[in-house]
């Protein structure tokens, strides 16, 4: 069993899904000879040649929209848009076809394509606008898709190796902060980690906090901080967006009583507005305070300049705040 | 285009190596695809259907172009006019009719989708959508799984020439223009986009000239001549198979009705626009051809006119006494059923 | 004062804003000659020309990409989308570019522009999976977007004007079943409905519903069955979707103690899961019971054939059967 | 391209109607834009900014090219590559220095965006974002806006080879043609779309043949060539202003550094290959005609480089010492400040 990064579980994902079946290929740009400008697929020009590893025209509707052919005809595709930013121009192929083919066809076509997509900011990412952005509130809206994101490398090679088997188009979204952050034990064999289930990452009996990403991360922090001032707070890892495991959340809120969400996208109409709603709606009797949201500010983007970029994100201590304040009420 | 000699007309056909049978089940496709269309619109304006969109005037390309396909083997990507071109491909009337009536049994979608959204895995034709033009890029990406896995396969789809001004139109030709994939780029020009006319959608004659700016060949045909049509496309199959890449073509075809039930044209189409495109109907310049060569006289005239009344009148009833879908299936086939 | 339907108000509002303006043009497909596939421009081709009653080709990337330059360079555009649902080719150009501008130059360019859009189905609709979809949630997350859809003519044409005269871009949602469906008066002069704030159309003391565009009609239908019932609920008129008027909502909610919330869209993710998150978390201790959403099912779109169709939306009697409920809790 | 003779040279400059006086202006802006760049990679190593996008090699192009238009007047829609063309057009050293350290006081943004995003409303030199290819419609509308309201304004956008494979492209050019559009669409195509090669890009060798399909000209120029620059884009600016419409200019460029300080282009990119493209530095090229035709000898020279050493180094000072952008103006400018 290796110790290794996120982005090196995800390649290795690719790479064992590649080996096992001939039909997966992936797509997109710079992910050839240069193996992808983080390197996810790094090397797998060399072993797998340019029919199955394609540098794609600088066109992302162009990557889903002949993705979408590809599996029609009997291919797995593996998109790869090279940041989540740049995803927008496919919006049309990805909502209007891939997330549509099935049920239009009443089950007659399928689309089973991954697309994967390095998002969020930070100031060290140093992304300003275009680099940084967080999009899983336009695509978990989408019934047809399915949308995941994965925390540990454990979780990163289990969940891409079920994006891959899954008969359906799934978007796969990576953390870039998460990439080369922490390293995680990734065992060598052929292990999926189901599209669906949340995971409880710490066992919490005052709080609930719901989070994904790198905003996990800031919240687990935050709550082991709590944890030195006795507040016991529960964890949750969403992993999948959807379909969301709303049975882990409700569980989760009826033992606390009380439901933060955190996310680094906008505010407004960002994921966690649709964690807030269900609670709101199905543990309404188990609540003893405000759901509360924290999340980035409802500015366009994470601006680029450092202390614009400070301001913009949610920290350890933004989170820990709040968790305080609410644990208090 | 002047009714060829008969001389000429003869070697035509002959030339291509098509048989006095092959001529007379290829008019029987257009006629059969015009009847059913014909009915449809009674149907609309009788109240019995919501909607119609039309593929009258185009037919004669559809049938052209399909007819240098593997029937089997294929693909078609087709869009909402290609009502032939799908009969063609081996749809059946009642097929057709059970999507107009949006019955349960309808092949293309169980009436989810508005008519004229053909599709049917059996017969390779893929599921499209209404925005216009993303077809395209389906259609390019099927070629690219034809072309990696071996297998031969050809892929043919189409659109109309205000398609051609989507971003994902020049995505497609682009993507197969470098990967030199089987596939046969069909664009229906009918001179108008609901109602804008050509010289507000492009600045060129012939959008085939498009074609160079990809690496491949672009044709320009008359889309009334089904032979001419038949002859483009079994060399761009031709082509396709033997990997030298895509090719453009663009048939010059008459929208001889509105663009659907919804549309009145009289406001945007003067009325001598519209007759001058009746010498343009593929079913009549057909017709005229096949008597030049003596391939049709009253005899199999009637025999096929006999026919198709029948089958039209099989597949309406069929589909109106087809039941409706459940409403409890709403919800299902959103995501795969394990 | 004439008697107009919601679609001749909206042409007249557009027709006085040209005519008080040279700067303002329409722009978009078949709305020259034809004047619109629904008739919004009849007429605007023989009075102003050409060359400010554009049909542009078919793109609607170009027609909000074209506007933005345009806007840049002293024009103001109406861009007509002929259906929401082919409005996602743009989404880059409305997401990246638009609702971006301002911010991305810290405020020394705008992006003055419109974006028409008719948007919504229903059984009499007809419009199966690509003529029906309401598209709200994709863009009432983009911050530098505004977002408004009237439910009367006399809003109709005040904030069309409204739209126009503002200095940021406008997505102006039109639901097709209310464009010929009501008649209201609709003053023949120069006023504006601000673009912000919400409108009770009906006081009640016992919930709260918040709705817009068609499912307002639904409801204050099902409002008036159920005061017959003797169950008096307030109904709140959103109008303007972003920026989302809190204070009335959270008032009516104050009062009410109890809330919920009408759309016709998908319900994952909706637009209604912001409004329930806002209260959820400031309105908390007001609440007397769950925060209900009645909404579109969650399958890709609203089907073509009737019994499908009705299927998906919900009606006045899914509304009353929902506010009997949650009156009752 | 061989290096002219005299003769033919010096004919060519003033045939061109330009005096020594311009060519040494022209060349200071080559020189200029090239010592900003290579003091830009310099701070980025130094750990004084996290990310730089260069120029270099594309500088003769640019000041060609904007050498052209009236910098007053018209518009300048630039990409990331567009150093020079943006210091051309107006802006400063100091401007792009404060851009690159996303200080407050960045005319493009106030350090909202990353380097490279250049813009100036009083240059006339619109904000641009980061996903390629966007902005050519957007000059495609300011050139609209120029027509109806009768300016004269030209508009000039730039994008890589790699951009003309976007949608947005297509659109743009269909656009512009349809309505004759006083627009310069300029390519700069350096062969290289980061590390993916224009043979995986499109299958055609230039890509201003695609004009055609949009009808008007495409012309292929050597980037590395400053007066055949301007000579095209004197003539496409002629015939914008002319009502004639708009022209697509392909720059054949190299890009001398790797795409941009994250980039380590060893990795797909040939020694030799970046070698070869050192022979079509601008820089040197020009410098080589301006000392064939004697307009460029040592005075002359140490002079300019000298003025420009200092430019750079106030610049840098400047931006260095400049204020950070304040924290609480994060929110600011989402919507108009009424
Ligand atoms: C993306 C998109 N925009 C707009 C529409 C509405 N629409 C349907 S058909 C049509 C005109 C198509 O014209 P053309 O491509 O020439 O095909 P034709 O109908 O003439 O065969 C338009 C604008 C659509 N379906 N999709
Ligand atoms: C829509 C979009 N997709 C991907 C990217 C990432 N990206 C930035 S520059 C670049 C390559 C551009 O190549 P080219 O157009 O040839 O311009 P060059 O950098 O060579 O001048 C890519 C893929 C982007 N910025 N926008
Ligand atoms: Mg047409
Ligand atoms: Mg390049």
């Amino acid at each position: 069993m290796a110790e290794m990064r996120l982005l090196d579980a995800i390649r290795l994902g690719m790479y064992e899904e590649m080996k096992r079946d001939a039909r997966v290929l992936v797509l997109g740009e710079d992910v050839g000879i240069k193996g992808g400008v983080f390197g996810a697929t790094d090397g797998f020009y060399a072993e797998f040649g340019e029919a199955r590893v394609l540098d794609t025209p600088l066109a992302e509707s162009a990557i889903v929209g002949a993705a979408i052919g590809m599996a029609a005809n009997g291919l797995i595709p593996i998109a790869e848009i090279q940041f989540s930013d740049f995803i927008h121009p496919a919006f049309n192929q990805i909502v209007s076809e891939a997330a549509r083919m099935r049920y239009r066809s009443n089950g007659a076509f399928g689309c089973p394509i991954v697309i994967r997509a390095p998002y969020g900011g930070g100031v060290e990412v140093h992304g300003g606008l275009y680099h940084s952005q967080s999009i899983e509130a336009f695509y978990t809206h989408v019934p047809g898709l399915k949308v995941v994101t994965p925390y540990t490398p454990y979780d990163a090679k289990g969940l891409l190796k079920a994006a891959v088997r899954d008969p359906d188009p799934v978007l796969f979204l990576e953390h870039k902060r998460l990439y080369r952050a922490l390293r995680g034990e990734v065992p060598e064999d052929d292990y999926v980690v189901p599209i669906g289930p949340a995971m409880v990452r710490r066992q919490g009996t005052m709080l609930s906090v719901f989070a994904y990403g790198q905003m996990l991360h800031e919240t687990l922090q935050a709550a082991e901080r709590l944890a030195a001032e006795g507040i016991d707070a529960e964890v949750v890892d969403l992993r999948t967006l959807r379909p969301l495991d709303t049975e882990t959340i409700l569980t989760s809120v009826r033992k606390t009583n009380k439901a933060m969400v955190v996310y680094e996208d906008n505010r407004f109409m960002g994921f966690g507005a649709e964690v807030s709603a269900i609670i709101a709606e199905e543990a309404f009797d188990s609540l003893d305070g405000p759901i509360v949201r924290v999340a980035g500010l409802d500015v366009p983007a994470m601006p680029y300049s450092d202390p614009l970029a400070a301001a913009f994100i949610p920290t350890a201590d933004k989170i820990a705040g709040a968790m305080r304040r609410l644990a208090a009420y | 285009m002047a009714a060829p000699d008969i001389k000429a007309a003869q070697t035509r056909h002959e030339a291509l190596g098509l048989t006095r049978d092959d001529l007379l089940e290829m008019y029987s496709y257009v006629a059969l695809a015009r009847a059913i269309d014909e009915r449809m619109w009674i149907l609309q304006r009788a109240g019995m259907v919501s909607f119609v969109i039309s593929g009258q005037g185009h037919e004669g390309a559809q049938v052209g172009i399909m007819w240098a396909v593997d029937r089997e083997r294929d693909w078609l990507v087709p869009y909402y006019r290609s009502l032939a071109a799908c009969l063609t491909k081996g749809m059946s009337a009642r097929d057709l009719m059970l999507g107009l009536f949006a019955r349960e049994a309808d092949p293309s979608s169980g009436g989810r989708q508005m008519p004229a959204h053909w599709a049917h895995p059996a017969h390779k034709i893929l599921s499209t959508s209404s925005p216009v033009g993303t077809q395209y890029l389906h259609a390019t990406g099927i070629a690219y799984a034809a072309k990696v896995r071996g297998t031969g396969e050809v892929c043919v789809t189409s659109v109309g020439e205000g398609g051609t001004s989507q971003g994902d139109w020049h995505e497609a030709l682009n993507f197969a223009g470098v990967h030199k994939l089987p596939v046969l780029f069909c664009v229906e020009n009918n001179r108008y986009a609901i109602s804008v006319p050509t010289r507000l959608q492009f600045a060129v004659q012939d959008v085939a000239v498009r074609a160079a700016g990809y690496g491949f060949p672009g044709i320009v045909v008359d889309g009334s001549d089904v032979l001419a049509c038949y002859a483009v496309a079994r060399e761009a199959v031709r082509r396709a198979r033997a990997g030298e890449g895509p090719t453009l073509i663009e048939c010059k075809v008459e929208r001889l009705t509105a663009h659907s039930s919804e549309d009145r044209q009289e406001k945007y189409r003067p009325t001598a626009d519209v007759e001058a495109g009746r010498s343009k109907d593929p079913l009549v310049v057909f017709k005229h051809y096949l008597e030049q060569v003596s391939v049709m006289d009253e005899a199999p005239y009637t025999d096929i006119h006999g026919r198709i009344k029948t089958i039209v009148n099989d597949a309406t009833e069929h589909a109106e006494q087809a039941p409706w879908p459940d409403p409890s299936t709403v919800t299902r086939h959103v995501y795969h059923e394990g």
